[in-house]
């Protein structure tokens, strides 16, 4: 049984992006043929912004969502999730000596970035958007990392391991360090991240979480996250 | 206007409202209070980026739509190559240059952040102001070129047959003239420039498209936002309409 | 004797290969009507536009009022001062009238007095409205020129032409854009000006009228002078075959 | 310099041959949305001018607020919206869910925003054609659809080329929203190419050029089209 | 006796409130050239146009040879296709010309005969090329329309209409749009399709024209046929006052 699946064509190293050639790589990639294989899927790829995900999942143009979406109370309202497949911290990046913490008296009075609509977004809005300068919301966290490194803004919220690239590249280490991870608060960050699927699609969400323990137990789990992580990814 | 009472009329407005009531009574307008302060901080951004940018690249528009129509090669020529170029090219694309090209280079001048200009730079506003503003200067100097092209060449000869100086015959026959002209154009013009305004979002300005999708993102609702920004560029975009057509019905210098 | 208004002397006007006039020479002295009559293309419209510089003459001289257009080598004005001051002399009225269209009847008419000339508003706008009276547009002047027949755009423009005191009028073909039953209105303000003692450079192809207001007639063949003479003369007992012929076809 | 070849190459790991695909694939969309536009807005064009009150007030609708609504409002609520209606139309009478390819959803959308320019770009043509052209040609015995299509059309042409190619241009720059749903044309393939080798600049203004390229020789081509359109005209007035 | 080509009775014709034709009746046997005249808005283009039915009458019957048009009740045709044929059994020539633009002289004179007739083209352009020689524009045949002069657009226009071969030809005008001097060439070209025995309806200001060409003349007042006969008894013995006045003012 073939199964759409939607995913932003927007490059998300190392989670998902298009090659030179075409070819969709990244964990989320090889985590899907994994998941799908042990569910006996086959997936298609179908490339939707991550602006029409949603609609286009309920309008029925695709049938799962796997791209990175956290699983939220809100999103919990509109579609459902499977189990998460993985879950990494949310940390704080700023200039090497801006001296900035993690915490909303470290961000007194700075201007934070975040990519629109993110789960950091969220966090932003409501735990440092009293006191910071100003929040600003960038179509890509790569347009955040590099309004970063121009320096209009002191700050950036996003997933640990999405900013470990860029904190790598010669940009990132010339500018910029991680400044630690921000308190939890799940009820906006959610519980990681799990597969979209259409409300009441109940024989599909049994399939994926089976999927999820299947990978995890035989090892395909680790075996992926290996080729491209440095530790587990699946939070505890 | 005038024969709004004519029976086909009065049902397809039977049909509108009853499309706007369905949409009304059965949407989801829950979130409608919380997010009221940010919507109308949307459409007063909105309202001035379109009117601050019209405004300086009409100003822009006049010169180069003159230097193209009637200027000497090495003024119509730039021009000619600024209109081709800005015409040529997504706006959008001229967004991302102007913002993030050009933030590409500070970390390369460390004292532009001790500048005077610093606040100025660091803001997005002033890019997203500057780049609507050449785009309309572009395609405006494109229409003020056919306009002053095609002020008729008997009211020119008129003026210098009289005497005119060159500079009395721009200011007081030909510039009146085009821009009586293109003032229809420039109506359609600026609902387009309204229309260009959602790209900013790109580089975090927040405007009413921005707002709303912000809202759809936040409450995953989806269409209602939708409706809700159609009707407000609707409406901004009758304002635009009637406004020019008042600018036009003041001159009503052709019988109708 | 009465001054010369205007003096033509050796007037040539090419069109790139096109040789349009051929060495011609006039001169009007003041009060003087000379009418140019020819066939189409024999160059009068060119010849009249020469007069103020709105066409460039390739050689010749021309003499308004006593003052010569000086002139560089390649024939082009030396002092675009100069010529715009004599433009100011010399009222021009077009074949399709040229009214501004963005003013009304008054504005066109009080345009240049006020804003070239530098008179008082309230001076230009008294001379005008006497102007509109007197070519019958009284009730017009806050008209739009779209809204006029074309005999009464017409007669604006005269009166447009009047309102900056020139020293001579030149006339176009004023009438030959009108309809039939609109010509005679137009004629009969010309009349009146001829009557009053105007200097006027008249193209027309209205012979009977010709033969009525002018003081010299002048017939222009293929860039040249054929024949030219008082209009008795030249209509009653026409000299040269052409001008006979031509004289055989319009009318 | 080296460095900016060898991203641009065409075949991978460059991205050129990523962009020039974008590029076609724009083409293609910008082509059909044209394409529809154009036979919409002859049809509309005509229905404005000789339709009944009736179609002439929905015409009025169609062209103001499609021309009033940024598109991507409408690829949105047209592509989404309607298919999420016909769909759970067909759920509610039992039928499986219809799928709408992204590109035809996108050609149709763009060519019905296309299709309310053209309506009135035509319109004023066609307005602007001479009546005794036409009734020369009704004198004469030609039928509505001949004289259309012999005279009216051909005669107008001069007049609208120049308003066809804005919208063409504006076709090929509005193919940029398809990445809403998923489509890789142009922008997005410079987006992908630009976030994954970092190099925002050398894109950015690669896909610039390529725009200015189209631009200017589809200006040229319509330049002749339209110089071919007025082969008729008569030469310019001079003198006055 | 020859047979009737064009046969109108009891005419009537509206625009909103104003009746412009009044209950007309003419007719015009095989070979007749019959010449409309009269004032300016008393009808006469209307009536001509009717023929052909760019307008519609609203009341009356048109019989053009022997086939009468088919009306609704409320005077609009009952056959779009019968209006069709029989609009190519006539040969229209305007007052503006009103040749294609876009289309040369030749391109201009088969267009019907090809796309609409469906001559072969070969057959067409032999045609058409005898009719140009015939009007005097054989030199002309790849020329726009634009580039010709008033004289030469009439006759190609003549032309035009004589390549349909058309049972009679109805001419409004033809002359009027003219400079004087390029009347003479049209009229040459119309006095000629006379003398071979055309059927023509022909409306015209030119009275020394008219009554050369002419085997009846109707003179048209109001909306109404004021006076008609054939033209010397018209012309020379004119029994309405009002025909009388109107042939004072137009000579
Ligand atoms: N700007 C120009 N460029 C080229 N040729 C021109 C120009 N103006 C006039 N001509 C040509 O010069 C010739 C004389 O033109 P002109 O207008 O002086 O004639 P005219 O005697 O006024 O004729 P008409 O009675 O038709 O007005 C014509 O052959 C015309 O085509
Ligand atoms: N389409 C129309 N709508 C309204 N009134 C019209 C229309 N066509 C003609 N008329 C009016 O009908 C009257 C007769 O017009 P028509 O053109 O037949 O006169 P005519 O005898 O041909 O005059 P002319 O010698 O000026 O051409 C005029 O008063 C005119 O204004
Ligand atoms: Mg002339
Ligand atoms: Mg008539």
């Amino acid at each position: 049984e073939t199964l759409r699946v939607g995913m932003a064509p927007e490059p998300y190293p190392p989670f998902a992006s298009v090659d030179a050639s075409g070819n969709w790589t990244g964990w989320e990639i090889e985590m899907m043929e994994a998941l799908c294989k042990a569910a006996s899927y086959e997936c298609v790829i179908t490339p939707i912004a991550w602006d029409g995900l949603i609609p286009a999942l309920n309008a029925g143009q695709i049938d799962a969502i796997m791209n990175s979406m956290s699983i939220t109370p809100e999103r919990q309202e509109v579609i459902d999730f499977s189990n998460k497949y993985y879950n990494t911290p949310t940390v704080i990046v700023a200039a090497k000596d801006a001296g900035i913490t993690p915490d909303q008296a470290g961000l007194t009075g700075k201007v934070i970035g975040v990519q629109v609509s993110t789960i950091h977004q969220a966090y932003v809005e409501k735990h440092f958007a009293s006191v910071a300068a100003e929040v600003k919301a960038y179509q890509t966290q790569d347009e955040a990392n590099q309004d970063l490194v121009a320096g209009r803004i002191d700050a950036i919220q996003a997933d640990s391991i999405a900013l470990d690239a860029f904190l790598a590249s010669a940009e990132g280490q010339a500018c910029c360090a991680t400044m630690g991870a921000v308190a939890d608060d799940p009820e906006v960050l959610g519980l990681g991240v799990g597969v979209g699927l259409r409300k009441g699609d109940e024989k599909l969400k049994e399939a994926f979480n089976k999927a999820i323990e299947t990978v995890r137990a035989d090892g395909s789990y680790d075996a992926v996250t290996a080729k491209y992580f440095a530790s587990s990814i699946y939070g505890e | 206007m005038r024969n709004l009472l004519q029976p086909h009329r009065i049902i397809m407005l039977l049909i509108a409202l009853g499309l706007v009531g369905l949409i009304v009574i059965n949407g989801n307008w829950g979130w409608l209070p919380k997010y009221m302060p940010m919507i109308l901080q949307g459409i007063w951004r909105t309202i001035w980026l379109l009117v601050l940018s019209i405004v300086i690249g009409f100003s822009l528009a006049v010169p180069l739509g003159l230097a193209q129509a009637s200027g000497p090669w090495y003024l119509a020529l730039p021009a000619r190559v600024f209109c081709t170029v800005i015409r040529g090219t997504p706006l959008l694309l001229q967004i991302w240059l102007l913002y993030y090209g050009l933030g590409s280079l500070f970390p390369s001048i460390p004292w532009i952040r001790e500048s005077e200009l610093w606040p100025l730079l660091r803001q997005a506003w002033p890019y997203a102001l500057v780049a609507l503003s050449l785009s309309y200067a572009g395609y405006e100097g494109e229409v003020m070129r056919g306009a002053f092209a095609s002020v008729p060449r008997g009211q020119l000869e008129a003026a210098r047959a009289m005497g005119m100086p060159g500079r009395k015959i721009f200011s007081r026959i030909s510039l009146p003239q085009a821009l009586q002209s293109v003032l229809p154009t420039l109506g359609g013009e600026a609902v387009l420039q309204l229309k260009a305004t959602p790209l900013v979002a790109t580089i975090t300005v927040v405007e009413i498209y921005a707002v709303t999708s912000r809202v759809r993102q936040d409450t995953l609702i989806v269409y209602e936002p939708l409706f809700l920004v159609a009707a407000i560029y609707l409406v901004l975009a009758g304002l635009i309409v009637l406004g020019f057509r008042q600018l036009e019905g003041r001159g009503t210098r052709k019988p109708a | 004797m009465r001054p010369e208004a205007i003096r033509v002397t050796g007037l040539r006007k090419s069109f790139g290969a096109l040789e349009v006039l051929k060495g011609v020479s006039i001169s009007a002295r003041e009060g003087d009507v000379v009418t140019l009559i020819g066939g189409s293309g024999s160059g009068k419209s060119t010849l009249l536009r020469c007069v103020n510089f709105l066409e460039t003459p390739s050689a010749g001289q021309i003499v308004i009022g006593g003052e010569e257009v000086l002139c560089r080598a390649d024939g082009r004005p030396k002092d675009r001062r100069q010529i715009e001051r004599l433009r100011q002399s010399l009222g021009m009225v077009f074949q399709q009238f040229n009214l501004w269209t963005h003013k009304t009847v008054l504005e066109n008419l009080i345009e240049v007095p006020v804003h070239v000339l530098g008179l008082p508003k309230e001076e230009a706008v008294a001379r005008a409205r006497h102007l509109l009276d007197r070519v019958g547009l009284a009730q017009k002047e806050d008209a739009y020129p779209a809204f006029l027949s074309g005999g009464q755009q017409q007669r604006a423009a005269i009166a447009r032409a009047l309102c900056m005191q020139p020293r001579a009028m030149l006339f176009d073909e004023p009438t030959s854009a009108l309809d039939p039953e609109l010509v005679g209105e137009v004629l009969a303000v010309i009349r009146s000006l001829a009557d009053e003692g105007r200097t006027m450079l008249l193209v027309t192809h209205e012979m009977r009228f010709a033969r009525e207001v002018s003081d010299h007639v002048v017939y222009l063949y293929n860039g040249l002078i054929e024949e030219q003479g008082p209009p008795e003369q030249l209509f009653g007992d026409p000299q040269s075959s052409r001008l006979k012929q031509f004289l055989k076809s319009v009318t | 310099m080296d460095n900016i070849l060898s991203l641009l190459a065409l075949s991978p790991p460059g991205w050129g041959g990523t962009l020039l695909a974008g590029l076609w694939a724009s083409m293609q969309i910008a082509f059909g949305a044209f394409g529809l536009g154009l036979v919409i807005g002859v049809a509309g064009a005509y229905g404005k001018i000789y339709g009944g009150p009736v179609l002439r007030d929905c015409l009025a609708v169609y062209t103001t607020t499609v021309r009033a609504l940024p598109e991507l409002i409408l690829i949105l609520l047209l592509y989404f919206g309607l298919t999420d209606l016909v769909n759970q139309l067909m759920l509610a009478m039992g039928y499986e869910r219809v799928q709408i390819s992204g590109v035809l959803a996108g050609v149709l959308v763009l060519g019905v925003v296309q299709g309310a320019y053209a309506t009135e770009v035509l319109r004023g043509a066609i307005e602007a054609v001479p009546p005794g052209q036409v009734e020369a040609a009704r004198a004469m015995g030609m039928s509505p659809v001949m004289v259309a299509r012999r005279i009216t059309l051909p005669t107008m042409l001069g007049l609208a080329v120049p308003g066809l190619s804005n919208l063409w241009l504006i076709a090929t720059k509005d193919t940029a929203l398809l990445a809403i749903v998923g489509f890789a044309e142009l922008t997005l393939a410079t987006r992908q190419a630009a976030n994954t080798t970092k190099a925002f600049f050398t894109f950015f203004l690669a896909a610039g050029a390529i725009y200015l390229v189209i631009s200017i020789l589809s200006t040229l081509l319509f330049a002749r089209l339209e110089r071919w359109a007025r082969r008729g005209d008569p030469p310019r007035l001079t003198g006055g």
